[in-house]
């Protein structure tokens, strides 16, 4: 790795610099991971569904957002696109996936597959299949110097933004009835209902939440990537990787998994380029092997 | 099931009209029997899992591809090799294959077994495409010798002819069925069915679980790898998107799911409508995955038998009458 | 002569003790039940001997050999059959099919995959003698799955007899079942075990004293004592443990 | 822009080089077999890429193999247009007298699905069902391959004027039925690295995709640079995933490595992360590219993201047109585009330039070609072909008979802003830096050897 002597530091603190800034891109990119799989991970952990067409969902918020940032502007994108794409979601699951549900975990897999395809379709037919750009907003365009490298304010913005997310849904199941009730309802649900609250609407609600979540990360993600048909595939398998690694249902294990992922990869692109994408699926079925479970689940 | 005088003028007549087919039909619709063929004994061999052990393999496509390369990486190093000789090498890869994945796969269980096997499945198509010196990456291996086919040294058919390739893989895939057909017929066939509805009490009753699912495992990646050396017989050429890409896993699974779990002829029937299907498609439209997709929900949400499911029933219905 | 003994036995679920200290011997042919109060730890020992958990501390012997961390299905080969308290059976299938599994097991037929099963007749002919056993050879092509509940529990007892192992474990066997059903199933486990060893775990007092030959009485993870039912009928402990008398 | 003492410089060396190989037989003609006419071309007016009614019947059928489903259908949309505005302008002049008969042009679509089995099976069918007389394609070397063996098994003249790959046609995979008239690997790196033989820029870092067409585009242009220009530096050299998510990390090693130019072969989505996220971060240097994203992205990331694009291409003509014929096309396809109604009022359609106006150029001579040989019987078609000089609209093309390759003089164009109006009222790139400064490499500085195997293929004959 020849870095020559950056006029103001030595080659040890140009290393340091370099190292740093491939930190701060793969927390960023860890992060929208995590926003895109945390979804997925409490929806298995509370309903034990899994839906292949989460991947979808989060491509269809980044269309969203192309097409609102068009007529208005990014923070309206970002707080419409994903309770559109939370609409969506219950619907999915009220009408489609909760009569399914019932038959076990093979029809359901294959049912989100179906849901899946059928997204990419209509993306394709209403959106075209070019590649469109999702400009971030002027405030969060410029740079902040890092030695004599520069970092896009839009990453900076990424983390504080996942951040917060992040605590807001600790205090959102710690603190609130809806919070309780669902954690409750994740161990044993037919005592739930024994007390009277209605856990199918929980449900749905919850299913709703979940695919916000999706929503965000959609929204976040836009202005990173250029929003195309493959985009599902690009950011799914490995948001897959993050819930399956971290531990089916457990939202801590995500996102330790996805900062591992994240921290993973730019390092690998970094230290051994030509290896760096196998590192991912190797990390998964390594961990697997040892621990079915994942890293900190306890539900196959 | 007793073997009637009617089932068996049935059985012949139908030999005659496949032995008939080509003739009548033209070259582009033989191959495209060839490629339903291929896709059945493909679709049979993930069946075994699905249907007989309920394991819900993602990642099906492994067996195919690596059944695939096999074949195509032993007639492009050794054009001289035998045509069984390079069939029976893509089918043991597929095993091979298995043997190795399958201590990975027999401790998990459910979703996880599921994700687990897709994350093997993509872990080798990039594998595939990294691997340039072997696989020769995006490209794939092509334009191999395809060797006559000698019967016992007596005669030598040259398969690369549309109508002798028809009838050389028809007699693979119906061995093939038939072997498959046999297992489910089998003690073993019954153990199996046993693992899918309750492996815990399968395990109590003396079974070594992890043992028997490593056996089937094998089985159905032998069978899968030579669908994938007939593939690549077939093709004259193998490349990662066109045998390892996870979406011919899926598209494994539609044919068993559209066709009907839980039968065995399930999956031939689904490989005769996906093909049809994908046939009429890229004449007519691009939206091949919507077509693939609503009718994956249909059959989930309406219809779970599948179309044989369907005709069951519409043969209970109309035909008590 | 001792066919199976655990040599103070101590199971706890991450840190809640549920058996501590437990010497239980099991003779030779005889008929064993262990009984005790709601909590005593009962299924936990029951589960642990048949290898569903890897005891905490002590060891189980099993026919002279150490099967602390064995796997249920080599104690299945070694000769011990269980059946479960929540029907474990194969709802799919006729009960001709989920016996028939359980006679391949005792022939040792695990990896055939040459010859039909159907054609193989010793195996039919074992499997319909055992379901003319359990009296329901006139349903034995029915799916299990529309059979009653008390016809659902003999195909359980059917499949634990047929691997015909030197010791039969049951869990409560006659777990909701009527007075009626109880009834019939005590004369069947009394008729399919006859010469054998068997080991059962019940509540029901009636059940427990007209089968068992000796009684274990099990409290808060403790054997309290072990003896025959007269004994243990008018022992003032067991009384107690029971808290009141329970007429028998 | 080519001043008449060059044209007579190249036709001299072109000659003698033709002369040279072949010794035996009746030296080359000295002036172009044929040109390209812009007086003959008809009124276009009435043509819609929406609309296009193919005629049927008797007809000339040329099979359009392109990727029209999958996640790269936007490159099969691309070209649509292209090859029908040709048929649409020739079918108007009456068709193309063919055995005698005037015959009209039929496109037959073809869809790969970028998918090397699928591509095969779809030539197959185009050739045994819909009877196509010949190929037209096709994006993706690797597709480009499996065609170019169908063409050869059936016999039906296959046009390469997209995949742009050694491979293709080198001893392994020459087949006489198969003409590439787009550069290969090794013309389009000759003729960048003499680009920059006499400019400032010193270090240069390579990012391509990590495939076969990735890795030959790196190493070929790291190999001609050390010709030209002995001494560059090259600071950085990686391959990185295809479909990359997150080009971040590639960026800032190469912000570390402070290169003047950045190299990179990329094609979309890669190119346009990779030019994005490269603006994103504050890298302002060139890039040197080939397509790396299309004009309505160039727009979307307005001026400075798209200054300092350097582009190699063999078609360029930029915003300022130097012959007649240049401008009458321009003007002529531009006010037609202006009437377009979705996928083909995208931006990248605007104007006949780069990979639109390459395609047009090379589809144009491929119809001269049958107008010619009065035939769609391959063997005629080839020996026409063969040897065959044809002023296109951006020069000299003439197409090598050994190994099928044709040669042409390269451009490459810088992108700047403002760029000038190609008639009045329509600039060339509006809202966003265009090209508007375009050197041309003469043919001979960038003729790439005839494979080795294919020296004397004639000669045996």
């Amino acid at each position: 790795m020849k870095i020559p002597p950056s006029d103001r530091g030595t080659i040890m603190e140009g290393t340091a610099f370099i190292l740093l800034t491939q930190g701060i891109h793969g927390i960023s990119y860890g992060l929208v991971l995590f926003l895109a799989a945390s979804g997925l991970s409490m929806i298995f952990g509370l309903m034990d569904i899994l839906n292949l067409s989460h991947a979808y969902l989060f491509m269809l918020a980044a269309y969203f957002a192309f097409s609102i940032a068009q007529v208005t502007n990014f923070w309206v994108a970002l707080l419409l696109a994903p309770l559109a794409i939370a609409c969506i979601g219950m619907l999915l699951e009220r009408y489609l996936i909760k009569p399914v549900h019932p038959f076990g975990h093979t029809p359901e897999l294959v049912l989100t597959l179906g849901i899946g395809m059928v997204l990419l379709e209509v993306v394709k037919s209403i959106w075209g299949t070019t590649m469109l750009t999702v400009m971030p907003p002027e405030s969060l365009q410029g740079f902040i110097p890092i030695g004599y490298l520069k970092y896009p304010v839009y990453r900076i913005f990424i983390i504080v933004f996942t951040i917060i997310i992040l605590c807001g849904l600790h205090q959102l199941f710690r603190r609130t009835r809806f919070g309780t009730i669902v954690r409750a309802a994740t161990v044993n649900s037919d005592m739930v209902s024994a007390l009277g609250i209605n856990v199918p609407r929980i449900y749905t609600l919850f299913f709703g939440f979940g695919t916000w979540l999706a929503g965000l990360a959609g929204v976040v993600v836009a202005p990173l990537l250029s929003v195309h048909p493959g985009l599902a595939d690009q950011v799914g398998l490995d948001a897959f990787v993050v819930v399956v690694l971290g531990g089916l249902g457990s939202l801590w294990g995500a996102f330790v998994a996805s900062i591992l992922i994240g921290l993973l990869n730019t390092y690998g692109i970094q230290l051994i380029p030509t290896v760096a994408p196998l590192i991912t699926f190797s990390l998964m079925v390594l961990v697997l092997t040892v621990k079915p479970t994942g890293l900190f689940g306890d539900r196959q | 099931m007793k073997i009637t005088k009617g089932h068996f003028i049935i059985g012949l007549l139908l030999l005659a009209a496949l032995a008939a087919y080509p003739f009548f039909s033209g070259v582009v619709y033989t191959n495209l029997f060839v490629r339903f063929l291929i896709f059945a004994l493909f679709g049979a061999s993930l069946n075994l899992l699905l249907s007989y052990t309920g394991l819900l393999n993602f990642g099906h496509a492994m067996f195919f591809g690596v059944g695939g390369y096999a074949t195509a990486l032993l007639l492009e190093h050794m054009p001289n090799a035998g045509l069984l000789t390079a069939l029976f090498v893509g089918a043991s890869a597929g095993a091979l294959l298995a043997l190795i994945v399958s201590p990975m796969l027999v401790r998990v269980r459910d979703t996880a077994f599921a994700l687990m096997t897709l994350a093997l499945n993509q872990l080798l198509f990039i594998a595939c495409l990294k691997l340039r010196g072997i696989t020769y990456g995006e490209d794939g291996v092509g334009g191999f010798s395809i060797p006559p086919l000698n019967l016992f040294g007596l005669v030598s058919v040259d398969i690369t002819h549309p109508y002798n390739f028809f009838y050389f893989s028809l007699c693979i895939v119906g061995l093939g069925l038939f072997l498959m057909w046999y297992t489910t017929r089998t003690p073993f066939g019954s153990i199996m069915i046993g693992i899918r509805d309750n492996p815990n009490r399968v395990n109590y009753l003396g079974f070594n679980l992890p043992f028997s699912k490593t056996v089937i495992f094998t089985i159905s990646g032998f069978f899968a790898g030579s669908a994938g050396a007939l593939f690549a017989l077939f093709q004259n050429l193998v490349s990662p998107d066109a045998v390892m890409h996870i979406q011919n896993s899926f598209t494994a699974i539609i044919m068993v799911f559209v066709g009907g779990i839980g039968t065995f002829i399930g999956p031939i029937v689904g490989a005769a409508i996906m093909t049809g299907l994908e046939n009429l498609a890229v004449r007519y439209t691009e939206k091949i995955f919507l077509f693939n997709g609503l009718l994956l929900i249909m059959v989930v949400m309406f219809f779970r038998g599948g179309f044989v499911g369907l005709y069951n029933l519409a043969k209970a219905k109309w035909g008590s009458k | 002569m001792v066919i199976l003994q655990t040599k103070n036995l101590c199971h706890d679920f991450s840190g809640m003790k549920v058996l501590s200290q437990v010497n239980l011997e099991i003779l030779q042919g005889e008929r064993h039940a262990v009984i005790g109060p709601n909590g005593a730890g009962k299924t936990t020992l029951f589960n642990v001997i048949t290898g569903t958990y890897h005891a905490k501390g002590g060891s189980v012997q099993f026919k002279g050999a150490d099967v602390t961390r064995t796997e249920p299905y080599q104690l299945s080969r070694m000769g011990m059959g269980r059946s479960f308290q929540i029907t474990s059976i194969f709802l799919r299938q006729s009960a001709f099919q989920n016996i028939r599994l359980a006679v391949l097991s005792r022939r040792k037929i695990r990896y055939n995959l040459f010859k039909p099963i159907d054609s193989i007749n010793i195996i039919t002919n074992e499997t319909e003698q055992i379901l003319r056993q359990i009296n329901l050879y006139d349903e034995r092509n029915v799916p299990a799955s529309t059979l009653s509940y008390g016809k659902q529990r003999s195909i359980e007892l059917g499949m634990a007899i047929a691997t015909q192992p030197d010791l039969l474990m049951f869990d409560e066997p006659t777990a909701g079942m009527s007075k009626e059903e109880t009834h019939n199933a005590v004369r069947l486990i009394r008729r399919l075990t006859e010469g054998k060893t068997m080991v059962i775990v019940e509540h029901d007092m009636e059940v427990v004293f007209s089968l068992a030959d000796r009684i274990t009485v099990l409290h808060h993870g403790e054997i309290l004592l072990t003896g025959k039912p007269e004994e243990i009928k008018n022992d003032r402990r067991v009384r107690s443990a029971y808290l009141g008398d329970s007429e028998v | 822009m080519v001043s008449s003492k060059k044209i007579r410089y190249c036709l001299s060396v072109a000659m003698f080089i033709s002369l040279f190989l072949l010794a035996g037989i009746v030296p080359a003609a000295m002036s172009a077999n044929a040109s390209f006419n812009i007086d003959k071309m008809s009124d276009m007016s009435d043509f819609d890429p929406n609309a296009v009614q193919q005629p049927t019947g008797d007809t000339i059928k040329i099979g359009y193999m392109a990727i029209l489903s999958g996640p790269g259908a936007s490159n099969g949309e691309l070209f649509w247009p292209v090859i029908n505005w040709v048929a649409h302008d020739i079918n108007k002049r009456g068709g193309i007298v063919v055995d005698g008969k005037k015959k009209l042009i039929q496109i037959i679509k073809g869809d790969t699905q970028s998918k090397p089995a699928a591509a095969k099976q779809e030539a197959e069918r185009l050739i045994l069902e819909e009877k196509v007389h010949m190929f037209w394609g096709t994006s993706g070397s690797h597709i480009a391959k499996v065609l170019s063996d169908v063409a050869a098994k059936y016999k039906v003249p296959f046009m390469n004027c997209l995949a742009l790959s050694d491979e293709l046609m080198n001893e392994k995979n020459f087949n006489r039925y198969t003409f590439q008239t787009i550069s290969n690997t090794t013309q389009w790196n000759m003729a960048l690295a003499q680009y920059y033989a006499d400019r400032p820029e010193k270090n240069f870092y390579i990012l391509c995709q990590d495939y076969l067409y990735g890795h030959s585009m790196g190493t070929a242009f790291a190999k001609w640079l050390a010709v030209y220009k002995p001494d560059a530096k090259i600071v950085g050299e990686d391959y990185h995933e295809l479909f990359l998510k997150d080009f971040a990390p590639f960026l800032t090693k190469i912000m570390a490595a402070r290169p003047d130019v950045l190299y990179t072969a990329d094609w979309s989505p890669d190119g346009n992360n990779l030019l994005r996220t490269a603006r994103n971060m504050g890298f302002s240097q060139p890039i040197a590219n080939i397509y790396i994203t299309d004009t309505d992205t160039q727009k979307a990331l307005g001026v400075e993201a798209t200054k300092n694009l350097v582009v190699c291409y063999p078609f360029i003509i930029g915003d300022n047109p130097q012959t007649p014929a240049q401008k009458k096309l321009m003007t002529e396809w531009h006010k037609r585009w202006l009437t377009w109604k979705a996928p083909f009022n995208k931006l990248i359609y605007s104007w006949p330039d780069v990979t639109i106006g390459q395609t047009l150029a090379d589809t144009y001579w491929m119809f001269d070609i049958i107008e010619r040989a009065a035939s769609t019987d391959a063997e005629k078609i080839i020996s026409v072909w063969e040897g065959d000089e044809y002023e296109g609209l951006t020069g000299m093309h003439k197409m090598r008979a050994e190994d099928h390759q044709a040669i042409f003089p390269m451009f490459v164009g810088a992108t700047g802003y403002p760029t000038k109006e190609v008639y009045p009222g329509a600039p060339y790139a509006d809202g966003f830096s265009g090209i508007n400064k375009v050197t041309t490499i003469p043919a001979e500085k960038c003729t790439p050897p005839i494979p080795e195997g294919l020296k004397d293929r004639l000669k045996n004959k």
